[in-house]
């Protein structure tokens, strides 16, 4: 199979509004994708029609040859694509262990292996030692990485991250980095929207420019530093 | 406080004294009938096994899954008219009437539940309202099939043949064990679930549906299971009620007010909690009595008959009772926001709290 | 301008600010930085009583400020952008804009501000009348700023405006505190940002667990060994 | 023919009433995101006003409103003050605990008060009418509706147009928020809350001198605002308009083509089928 | 000293009519000890519902050990207690419901004193009969026991007799608007209207009535609302409405008695509940104080006894499928200038009736 996911002419209309307009693009498997764009641009809401919390108004998301259109969240999940959201939403009356619980059930009856997975993917976050914490107490860098391993527990094999290193300090973000770059290792498919220009460059293997919903440019990360549409639009003249 | 640690089970060692301590109480429970042989008595605790079953039921959907159902009295009556019209119409015995109850009530659910669940949070409560108020009209309109407002009198309970024994249905004794033993049933249900994957994707559910939805959760599905397991004991409960009372209409069984009653029953004792009902329960179940009808505890002996408290309480309060009740709901809301058990909570933690204030390190705070 | 004294405070049982002091002087742009949870907002959020401190004294140019309500102190001309932009969702861009002239005395200046924040952010002006639940969360930091500086502020609050910015609008942003700086606002500034905020910064303080560690000049800071290692990654 | 249009007649006209009621609830539902349980005992306490106004002073139902507003403005300040602002943040089940305890302390005070007798209010209009066309227009609904819709236009007026208006909008959107624009939402809760107790109390006025008054009879009238309410979108004044308008109309012509008996049940079903289809009410906002 | 239990609706919906009751029975007890009776009063609130009144009942049989039982107030508590009565071999006087199955099951310990519903349908159609020609009739109800018991009584009896039933309206009570229902009867254009309604419904409906122009010969009103003194008051609508009774003031001079002293002690009228629940609790007192408390002793009492009083004969009759079925006819009073006046039956006549209804003024 050549590729994972494929995009094909996705729009998506808030009323009048264009939010995602004709986006097609695809990834091959193991690959790390960059998705950024200006403020508004498109790219949670195209996170959102392709992982069925949105039904896009036009245009097909095929994930591993499957027609995903019409299929509930909880499906997409089923199959292997999962999300994070760029406003965490931790289950904060539930203790970080019970938060990761939850994404391992997906794919699991028993709470005993459920519970063994869990620790394992806060092992990889490094957040054993707040297991018992309620999540909602947590702080926001904690709780950003809470997100990453609870979707981490639903054992993907396409990986969807909004924003997982807003708010976070350079310290922080770097641990993040350090964890994309493992997962890619163990063979994960991941989708990264980052306004962190640093960052993206250093992960992705390619990157989708959105500009007002529709697709600016597609390339590799040099490449995209050099586009003049994407400097104009996007990064202002110098890069970070 | 949102960082303090907290188990998500308990010890171990604790575990074991709880299920020592249920089962002895429940023993207790089940003994106290020889000692004590009051048919009043014998009454109230089948009110209260009965409360307890009500407010486990509707913790399941209301407290774990966070779907504030505000319409249980619509499978509480269905129970409750089930049961009813298979001995009254057809002469079903009501054991097999309440399988049939049963049935209907998860049925009745998943028909509500694919109504309602679609909507949330105040639109989902209000939804749930109407629902059993549908069932109320039309079980007063349609009198050729449910006798509308004059409703069923129970002729006979025929007797029934266990083990070699006959149980007669007349006096309280029966029912007491059988809402016992039903109510010990709801609760060991209720645990399971909690300490299940169920009870995990209800509470994911209760906490933020989205993220649950992201993470494979089916919200239409689990909502249902959620919600058909409270329907079952729910109309459960309604059936035994009905034999019990031995007599139904509609404004009785499908009242907005019995509706309410599933949610105050928890909220008293603590949402989301497998105490929590059991304790609202006992503090509901007695104080409405108390204030209803004072000479209740002349009765159980606990006061003289010319006691000065249940003249008081004539004099003062009879007519006053729901007003009493009203600020007590007034009062637990405001001053012990998650009830009984949150109190309780609170409490002991205080106390744990000032003990292990010395070995504390200031500033641990920030992580 | 602006003088805190030992303030301590707590969120029911955790306690989360430990005899912080802080001060801002006219024309300042003072920054705050620190790790996630370090209690930043916190001080903010004090500062504009949305929550009340346990002990210490918080003064605005000898105005006490501890026995204030929010209201009151947004009259004294002290705004704040909050963190997470809190833009009302089922106004409209324009009307947004509007409640940031809700004080009396700001009133008379409505219609200019409108213009001045429709210049600093176009974007706004080509969605007046989308409702403000509805745009991106970076459209929505650019609605909130212009919010805030409706109000005519003597002393800007600032709490992390560059979250989830492009890095253009991040530029801009850090550009147009320093313009608003220039025009006579004091800002007090609290960012994740620690490069970019200590360029702008007159002066800045690091907050680590609730406790001001270290402050200085932002080109001091900029330098200390500490800041680096622990903010900038180097 | 004329028993249709007498149908939507005296439908439309109740239905006057029945938004009147809606409005309040939406009202202090948008600011304070409380369902109030206890609206319809509101509307009970306005009757009894109402009905002592017209026993003591001999004051018309109708001018009675001068006073009745104003006095349940100032216990619906009290009640938010005293009650309903401490569970602001409170899970939604513990608010609609206390509304609904509340109701109770308010309907059996004035049981202990007046005792449970049904009241009557007794106006020289109270039973008649206006003669359209062959329909009749009963004068106390006519002139109740009248107020209504004059009361509605200023509120909204009041809303949109003026400042305090639109710091209860925001208020009701976010509360920090507002509190940071300046906005003192301490008192622009209880305005909201007063408003919406006087409109209830209004409300009550409006119908004593066609209906009865008792200590229960908010009940029915608190389940008949939700409706109305969530009809219409919660939190949104036209919409409750709307749905007021709308209940009054089905009820009206399902008694007369459907049952007499199955109107409640008409307007319960029709309510749930539009909630299928529009979720949010007529006029409500969807939020992703 | 004898124990009597008092189930009554002393709070919820039916408190206002149950208060009347709880009058009744005083005035009882203050007669009683007149006589050298001393009775206790054990009082029971079954908050106007059959459940509460049935867990009532069992409390004063097995614990307080009354020796009778007064009341339920309302046909549903009622009925659901005559069960338990009979099961408990409690002798239970029934002072005021309607329901027809009351005392229409064969249990020899369940008396009552008031006539059951079909009598009040037949009163009014009797009385309505014998005034002029009507040859159609609507019935419009509340969807109670009582409505749905009294309507359906009297659609058999109008049947029966030969009338055309071109109504029949069930309706929630408590619904502020009747318009559309009542517009609906008015173009079937019946001779007679006849209303069911507990409380204070039955001025709504006049007052509709009145604004839509319904103008049949007579409007019927089924007791209970259309008794009240509040309903007399409303001379605008109540002027030549006919109304069934199980009792009037005015039907002998120890009924005057009876009204002078009610007056004077609780400042309003008597109404027929009030006399009722009295004549019960006289009943009840007097013969279980003969009979030393023994409930056995004091069923047979009741059946065989009679007694006089405001009600007139009062004896427990077996008939027509009824047991220990109190035989009264009732009166029918019809409103004129403000004041209820006996119309029928003929003997008991104090004025002449107002047939056809001559229009709204
Ligand atoms: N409403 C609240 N209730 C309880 N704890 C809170 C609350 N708000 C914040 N906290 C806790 O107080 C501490 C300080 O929070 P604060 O928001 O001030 O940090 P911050 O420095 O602004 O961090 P960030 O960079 O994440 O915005 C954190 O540990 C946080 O979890
Ligand atoms: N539910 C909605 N209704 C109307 N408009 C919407 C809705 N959701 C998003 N939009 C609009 O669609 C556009 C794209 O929004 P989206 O959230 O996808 O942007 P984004 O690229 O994720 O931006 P950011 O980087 O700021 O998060 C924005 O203009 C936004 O206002
Ligand atoms: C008004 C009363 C005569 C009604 C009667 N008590 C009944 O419930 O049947
Ligand atoms: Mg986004
Ligand atoms: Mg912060």
């Amino acid at each position: 199979m050549a590729t994972i996911l494929d995009i094909k002419h996705v729009s998506k209309f808030f009323g009048g509004l264009a939010a995602n307009s004709d986006v097609s693009f695809s990834m091959e498997p193991g690959m790390i994708m960059g998705l950024i764009g200006p403020n508004g641009a498109g790219k949670t809401t195209l996170f959102n029609c392709i992982t069925g919390f949105y039904p896009p108004s036009r245009g097909d998301v095929m994930f591993k040859g499957v027609r995903m259109n019409g299929l509930q969240p909880n499906q997409v999940c089923h199959l292997g694509m999962v999300r994070t959201w760029q406003k965490v939403r931790p289950l904060a009356k539930m203790t970080v262990l019970d938060n990761v619980m939850v994404g391992a059930l997906a794919r699991t009856a028993s709470l005993k292996v459920a519970r063994d997975v869990a620790m394992a993917q806060l092992e990889v976050v490094r957040m054993t030692r707040k297991a018992s914490f309620l999540a909602g107490g947590l702080p926001i860098g904690e709780r950003k990485k809470l997100e990453v391993a609870r979707v981490l527990a639903t054992q993907p094999e396409l990986l969807l991250l909004d924003e997982v290193m807003g708010g976070l300090n350079p310290a922080e973000s770097e641990e993040i980095i350090q964890l994309i770059l493992d997962l890619r290792k163990r063979g994960l498919t991941q989708m990264v929207i980052e306004h962190d220009m640093k960052a993206i460059m250093r992960i992705s293997d390619r990157i989708v420019v959105l500009n007002s919903g529709e697709k600016l440019a597609e390339g590799a990360p040099q490449e995209i530093v050099n586009n003049k549409a994407v400097v104009a639009a996007y990064l202002g003249e110098e890069v970070a | 406080m949102n960082q303090r640690p907290l188990p998500s089970r308990s010890p171990r060692g604790v575990a074991i004294l709880e299920l020592v301590l249920f089962a002895a109480a429940v023993l207790a429970l089940w003994i106290f009938p020889q000692f004590v042989k009051k048919p009043y008595v014998l009454h109230m605790g089948v009110i209260l096994f009965l409360a307890i079953i009500q407010g486990q039921a509707w913790n399941v959907v209301g407290g774990y899954a966070g779907q504030y159902s505000v319409g249980h009295a619509a499978y509480f009556g269905i129970g409750a008219y089930t049961t009813m019209m298979l001995l009254e119409l057809n002469k079903i015995a009501p054991w097999w009437g309440l399988g049939a109850a049963i049935a209907n009530g998860v049925l009745l659910s998943l028909v509500i539940g694919s109504i309602t669940f679609r909507l949330r949070g105040p639109y989902f409560v209000l939804a749930s309202i109407s629902m059993a108020e549908i069932l109320r009209y039309a079980f007063l309109y349609f009198k050729g099939f449910t006798r509308g407002a004059e409703g069923f009198l129970v002729s006979e309970i025929p007797t029934l043949h266990l083990f070699g024994q006959d149980v007669e249905f007349i006096t309280k004794r029966p029912f007491y064990f059988v809402t016992l033993g039903l109510a010990v049933l709801t609760i060991i249900a209720n645990y399971a679930v909690q300490h299940s994957k169920l009870g995990y994707y209800f509470q994911a559910i209760r906490e933020d549906q989205d993220a649950a939805h992201s993470l494979g959760i089916s919200l239409s599905f689990y909502k249902s299971i959620a919600l058909a397991i409270s329907a079952a004991f729910t109309a459960l409960a309604g059936g035994v009620y009905a034999m019990f009372v031995k007599f139904i209409a509609p404004d009785i069984v499908f009242g907005i007010d019995v509706s309410v009653q599933f949610v105050l029953i928890c909220i008293i004792g603590g949402i989301g909690t497998i105490y929590g009902p059991v304790i609202g329960a006992m503090v509901l179940v007695p104080l409405s009595e108390i204030l209803r009808n004072p000479r209740g505890l002349v009765q159980i002996g606990v006061l003289s008959p010319d006691s000065k408290f249940v003249d008081f309480v004539e004099a003062h309060l009879s007519n006053a009772h729901l007003l009493v009740y009203g600020i007590l709901v007034v009062v637990v809301i405001l001053f012990a926001p998650d009830g009984v058990v949150g109190l309780l909570r609170r409490a002991t933690a205080g106390l744990r709290r000032r003990r292990a204030a010395a070995q504390e390190e200031p500033g641990a705070a920030g992580a | 301008m602006l003088r805190i004294e030992k303030l301590n405070f707590a969120y029911g049982d955790l306690k989360v600010l430990w005899d912080v002091d802080l001060e801002v002087r006219q024309g300042e742009i003072v920054t705050v930085v620190g790790a996630n949870g370090a209690g930043k907002s916190t001080i903010l959020k004090n500062v504009s009583r949305l929550v009340r401190a346990s002990s210490g004294s918080l003064r605005f140019n000898d105005v006490d400020l501890l026995r204030m309500a929010s209201h009151e102190v947004v009259g004294l001309g002290i705004v704040q952008v909050p963190e997470g932009r809190r833009i009302f969702p089922e106004m409209t861009v324009l009307e947004n804009l509007r409640m940031g002239s809700f004080v009396k005395a700001t009133r008379k200046d409505r219609e200019r501000n409108v213009e001045r924040a429709f210049t600093l952010f176009p974007r706004l002006k080509e969605r007046e009348k989308q409702l403000g639940g509805t745009m991106s969360g970076g459209e929505q930091q650019m609605l909130a700023i212009a919010r805030g500086l409706m109000g005519n502020p003597k002393l800007l609050l600032l709490d992390e405006p560059s979250l989830g910015l492009s890095p253009l609008l991040v530029k801009n942003i850090f550009e147009i505190i320093k313009e608003i700086n220039r025009q006579g606002t004091t800002i007090l500034l609290v960012e994740q940002n620690v490069y970019q905020s200590l360029h702008v910064s007159s002066r800045a303080y690091v907050l680590e667990t609730g406790r001001v560690v270290l402050s200085g000049t932002g080109a001091e800071l900029l330098a200390n060994a500490h800041v680096k290692k622990a903010f900038l990654g180097m | 023919m004329t028993v249709f249009l007498q149908s939507v007649l005296s439908g439309i006209l109740v239905g006057g009433i029945y938004a009147l009621i809606g409005i309040g609830l939406t009202m202090i539902f948008g600011v304070m995101r409380v369902i109030n349980f206890a609206h319809g005992e509101l509307l009970m306490l306005g009757m009894y006003l109402t009905w002592g106004l017209f026993n003591w002073l001999h004051l018309d139902p109708f001018l009675s409103i001068v006073l009745v507003a104003p006095a349940l403005f100032l216990w619906g300040a009290f009640l938010q003050r005293a009650f309903i602002n401490r569970v602001l943040n409170a899970l939604p089940q513990n608010q609609i605990l206390l509304t609904i305890g509340l109701g109770l302390v308010m309907s059996n005070s004035v049981m202990l008060a007046f005792t449970s007798d049904y009241r009557i209010l007794t106006t020289s209009y109270s039973s008649s009418s206006y003669d359209l066309f062959g329909l009749s227009v009963s004068k106390p609904l006519l002139y109740a509706f009248l107020i209504t819709v004059a009361i509605t236009v200023a509120l909204y007026g009041f809303l949109l147009r003026t400042d305090t208006g639109q710091a209860i909008r925001a208020t009701a959107q976010d509360r920090e928020a507002a509190q940071l624009m300046g906005i003192n939402v301490g008192w622009t809760s209880v305005l909201a809350f007063g408003i919406g107790a006087a409109l209830a109390g209004t409300a009550g006025a409006l119908i004593s001198p066609t209906y009865y008054i008792f200590p229960q009879v908010g009940g029915a009238f608190t389940l008949k605002a939700f409706v109305i309410v969530v009809l219409g979108g919660m939190g949104s004044i036209v919409g409750a308009t709307l749905g007021g308008v709308i209940i009054g109309l089905t009820e009206s012509l399902a008694a007369v083509y459907v049952a007499g008996g199955l109107k409640e049940l008409v307007v319960f079903v029709l309510f749930l089928a539009l909630l299928l289809f529009k979720p949010a009410g007529l006029l409500g906002k969807t939020r992703a | 000293q004898v124990k009597i239990g008092f189930i009554n609706s002393i709070t919820g919906p039916e408190a206002p009519i149950g208060e009347n009751l709880t009058n009744g029975v005083d005035l009882a007890v203050e007669d009683l000890k007149k006589k050298g009776v001393n009775v206790t009063i054990v009082r029971q609130d079954d908050t106007g519902k059959p459940q509460v009144a049935m867990s009532a009942m069992e409390q004063l049989a097995t614990g307080d050990e009354v020796a009778v039982v007064v009341g339920p107030y309302t046909s549903a508590s009622a009925n659901a207690v005559a069960k338990l009565a009979h099961q408990y071999k409690v002798p239970q006087i029934v002072p005021a419901a309607a329901k027809e199955e009351i005392t229409k099951q064969g249990y020899s310990y369940v008396f009552r004193v008031n006539a059951p519903a079909h009598q009040y349908a037949q009163s009014l159609i009797d009385a309505a009969l014998g005034f002029g020609k009507p040859k159609s009739i609507a019935f419009i109800y509340e969807s109670t026991d009582f409505g749905t018991s009294v309507s359906s009584a009297g659609k058999e009896y109008a049947k029966a007799k030969g009338l055309q039933i071109v109504g029949d309206e069930a309706y929630q009570k408590g619904a502020p608007d009747y318009r559309s229902t009542l517009t609906k009867i008015k173009a079937a254009n019946p001779d007679l209207v006849f209303m069911v309604s507990y409380v204070a419904d039955a001025i709504l409906l006049m007052r509709q009535s009145r604004e839509v122009g319904l103008k049949p010969q007579a409007f019927l009103g089924g007791g209970a609302g259309f008794d009240t003194a509040q309903f007399e008051g409303e001379r605008d609508i109540s002027t030549n409405v006919f109304s069934v009774t199980q009792w009037t003031p005015e039907s002998s001079a120890a009924s005057q008695e009876f009204e002078r002293r009610y007056k004077a002690k609780f400042g309003k009228k008597p109404t027929y509940h009030a006399a009722c629940a009295y004549v019960a609790t006289l009943v009840a007192g007097e013969t279980a104080a003969k009979a030393g408390g023994d409930r056995t002793k004091i069923q047979a009492a009741l059946a065989s006894g009679s007694w006089n009083g405001i009600l007139g004969d009062v004896k427990f009759e077996t008939f027509d499928g009824f047991t220990n079925q109190n035989k009264l006819v009732m009166p029918v009073v019809q409103y004129q200038n403000g004041k209820s006046v006996t119309v029928y039956p003929a003997k008991a006549a104090k004025a002449k009736p107002v047939y056809p209804f001559p229009g709204w003024k």
